[in-house]
């Protein structure tokens, strides 16, 4: 229904815009705001992070936006309370985003089943790679959510067919190596890195990592079918306050 | 050993970001061809000798064995590896193979600083370049080390992030490595992490128990009763079990207790109910966390031990009953350091001293028919300001006062 | 090799007060036994490879080779030894002859440290009392080894007479054992002071040659063309000539140059024409005196060269030309130590590096077909707190600033 | 000559006193002063020591007090300065003690020449064994000056026979082992010692090491020819001055 949902927006639309935050960053009712100014500006999904205390896929924005919303005491029950809270609230699909642990040590089976409770439609789990993940993608399949599985330059063809054939929803690309939060050189460089996306996968592209202005998500267009915003927003916040987010949005 | 995915039971495994995938594929299909190949380890072992002093001997610990009249004590001293440590034995395994990928710089997280000072100095004799993350916390405590790191040509980076420690170093490292894996190789220094690091720092560290069995053999005709070893990622202890797979020898490992296991300050995950199984770093084992599955913090007196996970490995023993597991406090680790050294003039690393303590604790129970091999993975030499604090030595305490002065 | 006084032409010899005749006589017996004993060279190489790790690598110094493109530079690793230097081999080798003449201290003067730190280390080992004499200027500068020599249940008595270095150490040492020499046997460092111990020290470190013969024959088929050790007192350098009598092979020693041999701030007895023949310290050699034959003050920015006299048979060796001898100034050395560091991963003692500097200024003249071997007698650990204000390494003033701050 | 002084002195007086100065110390003037207290106040031989830099065979206070003398300057040929003046100045017996460097580098045939021309009777070297002074012995010998040889706790009987054919004059004997300036438990067990010393060498016999109150020396009454103090006038200069020197040795 994510690959749906995709589909039919992109009707309206020439690409779709996912942003991200950190639950309980830079508080739990700050949060709730950012949400609030995000899908006021127009945002079509939103990938709530359930802070880890060892993001080892994050760069240091996400990193010490983690580290802040556990130290003020954020729980994984609290972040899906706060899931519930946004996904009846706001009418567009909200994704977790977390580490595999957060999962684990929950139970993989209950996490999902109370992802489905509180109206998540997926989830990104970067340090979880398909092979691992058997048990989690047949659990979200299971109870009709979507395993977000991640395209990365590095990864080969006859891999990205093998992963399309586990994820559901949408395929978010990496659009370089590294980690959350530096910048990337959106050029043509990277036109063929996404025809070989699109040519191995039948589920929309997410495209990340970097993403933070106009002009990338003006040359994301026709290529991706959603631009993701991560680190970018929540420097903003840093930096000009929770106000900020709507019209930077709307500048998109 | 492990299955294709690097798993002891339901433990190990890799749990890697997809941007590392084909830096992973390359690196086992390596590993598995110098692994498969006998010239590899005599390429390999002939490095240890020359370059460091393997085989290092195993020391009849005549003094200490009659103070506890009990069991024959055999130290392997690792302490004398080139660069004090038993991380110069994976750190030039692994440097070989960096050689054999053409890749051309390598990153390592440390600790106590050994591995880290073991990794600059492979760095350069292979002529790589090289950056080693470090916790903060642990940048204080072993300053000699970063010092020596940095004039070898390496770039130290303090960890500023998490609990400033070995954990918070290996997450940096990994945020390095996919950014920069065309040209780099990550040295990861114990027997953690994602497959196929467990398998293989086991494989370069598996020189210690090859030796130590052929030694103890040579000099007693038979085999220990137990062989001792402290456990920090698990990499040492993982080096002499291999070599005592015997139903005959009692294998154990010794955590850091810190303040004692019931304060909740250690470090203890196989030995303690604190610990649960989870997923971090990239592998499945026992972790130092909170229900949430969010990590402890953790503590000992020794910075390389000082970590919140173990070796998939070593969980599949504990589970298996392979191996025993014990736990030695900060105090009692500090009591076998000056024991050691009144009674043998030996100076066991921090670290080491755990496996010490545990094995003096069970020495004097045993009988002169049995033997026990402590594994001296270290050197102390490196804790002499984390030693002279713990006790107390007042002329110490001047002197830096006096060298402080001459820096005004 | 000498004769019985124990001279090599006109030096040597056994200048001692009378009440030490008898004790030397022992000693003179006791020694003669060993040495002429074939099982006692077994046993004494069994120690060693047991307790220290011999035989010590000799490592090809690829990179250092390379980099100055001339002769193939060879490193006798002495620094793998237990306690990091050459000096556990003499001290190990005298704790064997204490135990023979059934004495139950030893006594011990030491410059650098490693002298004194393999002396404690030997006595907690045999069971020994143990008492160190170590000037009051080298007690500031190697506080580090001081330390452990406590730790390891030996008095550290710091000499407060005369210029407060090597020299005075070994005076105080003398008077502790005209006192007590019935129960006390003298670990002389070196190979100086009066017959035997020339004699007895090269006899030890002998061990060093004998490997580095063989070991370079194995990996080379030939000899060297040249051989570098650094004098102090001689024991390192006749330890490695020892083993290359050869004609074919030129034995290079190198001396300290300190600020340079014109300042006369140097401690240069045999490539400087500031030193002449005279009498102290119970033998007769080179020492650096005035017109008088009052001793001068010597200055090395290594503690262990920072000494008067040297080694009689090196006196001899020179006055033969079987021997040349070059020097090192202060600034060479730490030159050499960052070089060997960067380039091959290992860091010399600064007493060693005067070894690495002097053939650093060779290597590049001489040709591929050439091989030179450079005696590394310790490890560069034990100097941090030297060589991190040599370098003016500003963290390590931080670091030492903050520790302070805690110790208020 | 030294022996038939020895000798004739005997004949009045049950034992005779030596004593030692260290040349310069606390300044030559000061020298100058000691020695005349000394022989006013009856000594009958007087030990010059030329002070050396590495005088290995003496304890803390001959110790420093030879550094301190260097430190002010005292040199080889002021020694040799002061020894012509006391000695033309007072009618006892002078000798050099001091260590071989000083001869070596001197030259030996000098110094012995030099010796006579100042009036010197003889000299100790505390680390010259006979051994290996033969070239000194024979100068000294030929000058018809004393080389002062010394018998140890140490010494076997045969042993002190040789020591005792290589010397002339008197035999210095140590009372016991160690350095100078420690003290001595002059006790009947020292008896069997002396008895020793007596029985091995014809030789006058001087005995050191310890001796500093009136109780040693009654004790060494009959026992020795010669009481020797050494360090003990340096400690009384150095606590009480110069002036109690005199009544000090008057008092033994
Ligand atoms: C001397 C020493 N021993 C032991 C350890 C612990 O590591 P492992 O458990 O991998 O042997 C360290 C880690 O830094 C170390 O430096
Ligand atoms: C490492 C090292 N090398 C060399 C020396 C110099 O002594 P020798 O000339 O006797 O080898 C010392 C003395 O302390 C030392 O510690």
């Amino acid at each position: 229904m994510l690959k749906k949902y995709i589909q039919k927006s992109l009707k309206t639309k020439e690409i779709l815009l996912m942003t991200h935050i950190v639950v309980g960053y830079p508080s739990l009712d700050a949060s709730m705001k950012i949400v609030e100014e995000m899908v006021k500006a127009g945002v079509d999904l939103i990938e709530l992070q359930i802070p880890f205390s060892e993001p080892m896929a994050d760069g240091p924005v996400i990193l010490k936006a983690n580290q802040k919303s556990l130290e003020l005491g954020t729980t994984v029950k609290g972040c899906f309370e706060f899931a519930q809270n946004v996904s009846s609230r706001f009418d567009i699909p909200f994704l977790f985003m977390t580490y595999y642990n957060i999962l684990y040590k929950y139970g993989v089976q209950s996490f999902v089943e109370d992802m489905v409770k509180v109206g998540i439609k997926g989830a990104i789990i970067p340090d979880l790679p398909p092979e691992e993940g058997l048990e989690y993608e047949e659990a979200m399949k299971s109870n009709n959510l979507c395993p977000i599985y991640i395209f990365s330059p590095t990864t080969t063809d006859e891999r990205m067919r093998y992963i399309s054939s586990c994820g559901k929803g949408f395929i978010y690309c990496m659009a370089r190596k590294g980690v959350t939060g530096k910048t990337t050189q959106f050029s043509n460089e990277l036109d063929e890195y996404f025809e070989k996306c699109r040519k191995n996968t039948s589920l929309p592209l997410a495209v990340g990592f970097g993403v933070k202005e106009k002009a990338d998500i003006d040359y994301l267009k026709g290529k991706a079918d959603i631009a993701v915003i991560g680190s970018q927003t929540i420097r903003l916040v840093d930096e000009k306050g929770i106000e900020a987010v709507g019209d930077f949005i709307k500048g998109l | 050993m492990s299955n294709d995915r690097g798993y002891y039971g339901e433990f190990g495994g890799a749990f890697i970001p997809e941007i590392l995938v084909a830096t992973f594929d390359e690196l086992i299909r390596q590993f598995r061809k110098v692994k498969d190949d006998p010239s590899f380890w005599q390429t390999y072992s002939d490095l240890m000798s020359n370059y460091s002093c393997r085989p290092t001997p195993l020391t009849f610990a005549e003094n200490l064995t009659r103070h506890f009249g009990g069991a024959k004590i055999y130290i392997k001293r690792e302490d004398l590896n080139h660069t004090g440590a038993h991380k110069a034995n994976n750190v030039m395994g692994q440097g070989l193979l960096v050689q054999r990928m053409g890749k051309t710089r390598v990153i390592a997280e440390t600790g106590a600083g050994q591995h880290g000072v073991a990794t600059a100095t492979m760095a350069a004799k292979f002529g790589f370049e090289c950056t080693i993350y470090m916790g903060e916390v642990d940048v204080k405590r072993q300053r000699p080390n970063v010092f020596w790191m940095e004039q070898m040509g390496a770039t130290v980076i303090p960890v500023t992030d998490g609990t400033r420690i070995l954990k918070d170093a290996i997450n940096e490292a990994f945020r390095d490595w996919v950014t920069n894996m065309d040209n780099t190789h990550y040295v990861l220094g114990t027997a953690c992490g994602p497959h196929p690091f467990p398998e293989m720092v086991s494989f370069f560290q598996s020189i210690i128990g090859k030796e130590a069995r052929q030694q103890i053999l040579e000099l007693e005709g038979k085999l220990p009763t137990r062989v001792f070893a402290c456990v920090g990622g698990g990499s040492n202890a993982m080096g002499l079990f291999s070599g005592f797979p015997d139903n005959s020898v009692e294998c154990v490992g010794v955590e850091a207790a810190g303040y004692g296991l019931h304060t909740g300050q250690h470090a203890s995950r196989l030995c303690s109910p604190d610990a649960t199984v989870g997923v971090a770093q990239g592998y499945k084992t026992y972790f130092l966390q909170n229900d949430d599955g969010q990590m402890k913090e953790t503590h000992s007196i020794a910075a390389g031990l000082d970590y919140i996970g173990v070796s998939p490995i070593l969980s599949r023993m504990h589970q298996k009953g392979e191996a025993r597991f014990e736990s030695a406090t900060d105090k009692e680790v500090i009591d076998a350091v000056k024991l050691t050294m009144k009674k043998e003039g030996i100076i066991p690393a921090l670290e080491s001293a755990h496996a010490f303590a545990g094995a003096f604790r069970e020495a004097a129970e045993l009988s002169s028919d049995d033997i026990i091999i402590i594994n001296q993975s270290g050197r102390g030499d490196k804790d002499i300001f984390t030693i002279a604090d713990a006790f107390g030595d007042p002329k110490w305490r001047e002197f830096i006062k006096e060298k402080a002065l001459d820096y005004k």
